[in-house]
């Protein structure tokens, strides 16, 4: 079934797709947000699904308050320490196949409130992300974007084989332990099986300052 | 009514407490009157309750961390050097600050009076950090002096319901404290300088190095 | 097969029957093939806003909600015998129409004794 | 026959809660819940549907700004003042600029204050309609009325986005006037929103204001009494609602608010209906406010040239100021010693305060009326956990 011979028949109106690009259609077309806002950013997520950006377009303006019925986490805002333990078991509990859309420079790394003591320097420390909207607040169309994006992500995962994705493997975990609250801090700071900082040559002789080689 | 005025009618009302007047430097004009925590409670029920003044409305209530500090002032004096009278300026070290302060910005609805500016301080940072809460007097000042409790550590007597406001409960320090030392959350950052690189040093020597 | 009396029916119950079994089946199948089973203890904790819920649900309600609830199962129930009074309300003989009118009224009967009990007011 | 003349037994449920056949149900409306307009949570014991006990719990989004600030310089601290309630980050800023001018003594022209109003009152006409809209969500018109309101707020976020480079975090005032001047044909696009508007207020009034189910719903819910909102510090239109008359614009005069004749709208018995009536009257108010402002911008500087805003070190003291922000009275607390980082950077949030009397509104109220009460409060998380 090569790419020729299906523009041929789609020409005819006659639709040639696999099993997975059926499947992969339905579920890029409607991702359903969970209704989960957080600060500035939600007030922006809001204004997308308004009349204007209207994000109803792209098959998501069902915003499902409950967790389960919704199959996209959108963290808009930033994640306090506080909220942190709520944000990670919304997600644990939401059903497979889950995304995360880290939406706005708080939920990336803590954005403006970087040296907040109460104030957790991005969401990736618990739960994997899979777009990331960098802007403070990003604008609608910079959200609408991350939908096409993670449609376009939808589409290309496989049925089977080695990489399928995390909701039809069965041993890749789909729920991450969620912190507690401890005296000074978070415990654990962050889940090590999710958070793999990459390696950063600072040179502790600190000779050259800039933390280059 | 200026805040002398306003001093005279308290001194006058509510026996045997103690009141003094803190210039402001800025061109606010805004000077505040330091009461000794316990007339406080009586002050406050006299401010909103007198006639003239009717301070019904407690705007605003802020924390302040004031820690022990060296504070060394020229002055000038006259001394007498071999014989001779002589303008000499010489360096006075004063201890000042070393408490933690609540500060109550008092407004008339009724009379649309100015700010009325009233300030408590404990006797120290450490243990005796007890202040008479005017929530009972002003219901606004409810959630206010939870927020200090919470951030600065003052704990405020006669409190209705004296939680923390916006930490966890199990939270042990007071944040806003100009000694609080941040958790070690590590930033990572890929070109990390100054500031972000002596914290990552700090971090990764505290993990055995890199 | 001559045109049996029922066919018909019987194709609709199947098809329909099909129309609502059928999906179901097939994602039970497409799940039992392709997306594994991924229960765990946090996912199926009662989810209330993102805590953890404490507190029982199963707790003694007002009695006033039963007795709303029973009174307005009795006037549903009630409702459906009267319609096919109301489609055949044309050719009624006197006899049948007070039978109705007995019906009616023993409900009526019962709504004033709640009316005057004050259950259906609410504080 | 002893047995007729037994009283007849009382099936009828008792009215009076007593305690002993009913038990609460202790429930969250947790940081992630539809109704609280972001993360807010209050643990409300219910009584089948009746509240009996309401504890509010803030905290989910306290991100510090207070302690940022102490390390920020003066003006580093103004793109935060945006942060701090992120619906009307103008009115923001003018009360952080107010405070800082009254705390270093600084002059603003004539322009700048004209600009300061113009864009002031437009930041509180795109507050209020979006409030309008999200309490006739959180009363169940899910979806429609908050798009009409969403159409008005984004031309009037077209004009701060024409005018300060961005939508909702404008950072457009400065410490003796504003950042930047308004762009050519800015002032006529404003003109043309303005005239616009009134019709949006003529359609949602017809549709609203008289519409049973929005009175039934909301008359005599939540109700706060004139002493009791006082003593409580409530302020802005929730506090006019029930019947204080203390709007900032007339009593401090700040700016040039005193140039302006504009009528103060106060409700009657302080419910949710007349708070929501409030609004829908100060949004003509500020209509009035515009035209008149509009009318006679002067020309000139938008910057008192004698201020630098970069190594700006006001001298040792402190000062509080305060405006009429769309919520209530917005106050900055600042205290200097001398550096170019305030010592004490407080923020009075209107937000968190008007919040004191959430469990005495709603003690006996019904869940459905818990929601529509905090919409008529019009938090926003922000600035009540700062």
């Amino acid at each position: 079934m090569d790419e020729q011979l299906k523009s041929e028949l789609g020409r005819q109106g006659v639709v040639a797709t696999s099993l997975q690009e059926l499947y992969n259609w339905g579920r890029k077309c409607s991702v359903w947000p969970l209704n989960f806002g957080l600060a500035c950013c939600a007030i922006e997520m809001i204004a997308a699904t308004m009349a204007r950006y209207d994000l109803a377009r792209f098959g998501a303006e069902v915003f499902r308050p409950s967790p389960r019925q919704a199959d996209l986490m959108i963290v808009a805002g930033t994640v306090t320490k506080k909220m942190a333990p709520q944000v990670v078991r919304l997600y644990n509990q939401m059903a497979e196949p889950k995304y995360v859309i880290s939406m706005g420079a708080c939920a990336i790394s803590g954005g403006p409130f970087k040296q907040g003591y109460n104030v957790l320097k991005g969401i990736d420390r618990y739960i994997p992300v899979d777009v990331y909207i960098p802007g403070c607040p990003p604008r609608p169309e910079a959200l609408i974007d991350a939908f096409l994006l993670l449609q376009k992500m939808i589409d290309e995962q496989r049925l089977t084989g080695p990489n399928r994705p995390r909701h039809l493997n069965a041993d890749l975990p789909s729920e991450f332990i969620v912190p507690e609250f401890g005296a000074h801090d978070l415990v654990p700071p962050q889940n090590p099986e999710v958070w793999k900082v990459p390696l950063v040559n600072i040179s502790i002789a600190g000779k050259n300052e800039s933390g280059r080689d | 009514m200026n805040l002398e005025e306003i001093k005279s009618e308290i001194e006058a009302n509510v026996p045997g407490c103690s009141l003094e007047i803190i210039p402001n430097g800025s061109p606010s004009g805004q000077h505040s009157l330091l009461v000794d925590p316990d007339h406080a409670f009586a002050v406050a029920g006299f401010l909103r309750d007198a006639a003239n003044l009717r301070l019904d409305y407690c705007s605003n209530v802020t924390g302040v961390d004031w820690p022990a500090k060296e504070v060394s002032t020229k002055v000038k004096t006259k001394k007498v050097v071999d014989g001779v009278e002589q303008e000499v300026d010489e360096v006075l070290k004063t201890q000042s600050g070393g408490y933690l302060e609540a500060v109550y910005h008092l407004f008339s609805v009724e009379q649309r009076q100015g700010p009325v500016v009233l300030r408590m301080r404990t006797e120290d940072r450490a243990d005796r950090v007890h202040l008479p809460s005017l929530t009972p007097v002003w219901r606004s000042a409810d959630y206010q002096e939870r927020e200090i409790f919470d951030l600065f550590g003052i704990i405020f007597d006669g409190h209705p319901d004296l939680r923390r406001l916006l930490m966890w409960e199990g939270f042990e320090d007071h944040p806003m404290r100009r000694d609080y030392v941040d958790p070690d959350d590590y930033e990572y950052e890929p070109t990390a300088h100054d500031e972000v690189l002596k914290r990552a040093k700090e971090h990764l020597s505290a993990e055995g190095g890199l | 097969m001559t045109n049996h009396l029922y066919l018909p029916v019987i194709v609709l119950l199947i098809g329909g029957a099909g129309f609502a079994i059928g999906p179901i089946v097939l994602a039970w199948i497409w799940a039992k093939k392709f997306s594994p089973q991924k229960s765990g203890p946090s996912k199926n904790a009662i989810y209330e806003c993102g805590l953890e819920s404490t507190g029982d649900a199963w707790i003694k309600f007002k009695t006033g909600y039963y007795i709303y609830a029973i009174i307005f199962l009795v006037f549903d129930v009630e409702a459906v015998f009267l319609l096919p009074f109301a489609v055949a309300f044309g050719g009624f003989t006197a006899a049948e129409s007070i039978d109705m009118l007995v019906f009616l009224l023993l409900l009526v009967g019962g709504l004033v004794w709640a009316c005057q009990k004050n259950v259906l007011s609410w504080t | 026959m002893s047995v007729l003349t037994e009283a007849p037994v009382d099936l009828t449920p008792s009215q009076s809660d007593d305690r002993t056949d009913s038990q609460l149900l202790e429930v969250s409306m947790g940081p992630q819940h539809p109704s609280t307009h972001g993360v807010f949570r209050m643990d409300v014991a219910l009584d089948g549907e009746r509240v009996v006990k309401l504890k509010p719990v803030f905290g989910y989004l306290h991100r510090n700004h207070e302690k940022i600030a102490e390390t920020e310089s003066y003006l580093g601290c103004m793109p935060y003042t945006d942060r701090l309630d992120y619906i009307c980050s103008i009115t923001n800023n003018w009360a952080y600029a107010l405070a800082v001018e009254k705390l270093a003594g600084i002059q603003v022209p004539e322009r700048a204050e004209y600009l300061r109003v113009i864009t002031g009152e437009l930041t509180r006409l795109q507050n209020h309609a979006g409030l309008v809209g999200f309490l006739m969500q959180d009363m169940g018109a899910s979806g429609t009325p908050l798009m009409y309101a969403f159409r008005e707020r984004e031309k009037i976020l077209d004009l701060f986005e024409a005018l300060t480079g961005a939508r909702m975090m404008c950072n457009y005032m400065r410490f003796g006037g504003c950042r930047v001047d308004a762009p050519a044909g800015w002032l006529q696009q404003a003109q043309k929103v303005i005239d616009a508007f009134p019709r949006f207020l003529d359609e949602f009034e017809r549709l609203l204001v008289s519409n049973e189910i929005l009175m039934a719903r909301t008359q005599g819910v939540g109700v706060v009494s004139r002493e009791q909102a006082v003593n409580a510090g409530i302020s802005g239109p929730m506090a006019r609602a029930s019947g204080v008359n203390y709007d900032l614009r007339k009593v401090d005069k700040y700016g040039i608010y005193d140039r302006f004749s504009f009528r103060v709208p106060l409700g009657e018995n302080g419910d949710v209906y007349d708070r929501y009536m409030l609004r829908v009257l100060e949004m003509r108010e500020s209509v009035e406010i515009l035209k008149q402002a509009m009318r006679d911008v002067p020309s000139g500087p938008i910057m008192d040239p004698n201020t630098k805003t970069r190594g700006f070190r006001p001298k040792a003291g402190e000062a509080y100021g305060r405006i009429e922000g769309p919520k209530g009275e917005l106050g900055f607390y600042l205290i200097s010693d001398g550096s170019s980082n305030p010592y004490r950077f407080r923020v009075r949030p209107p937000s968190l305060i008007n919040l004191t009397l959430l469990e005495d509104m709603c003690l006996g109220q019904n869940v459905a009326d818990i929601v529509i009460i905090l919409g008529s409060v019009d938090i926003v998380l922000g600035e009540v956990d700062r």
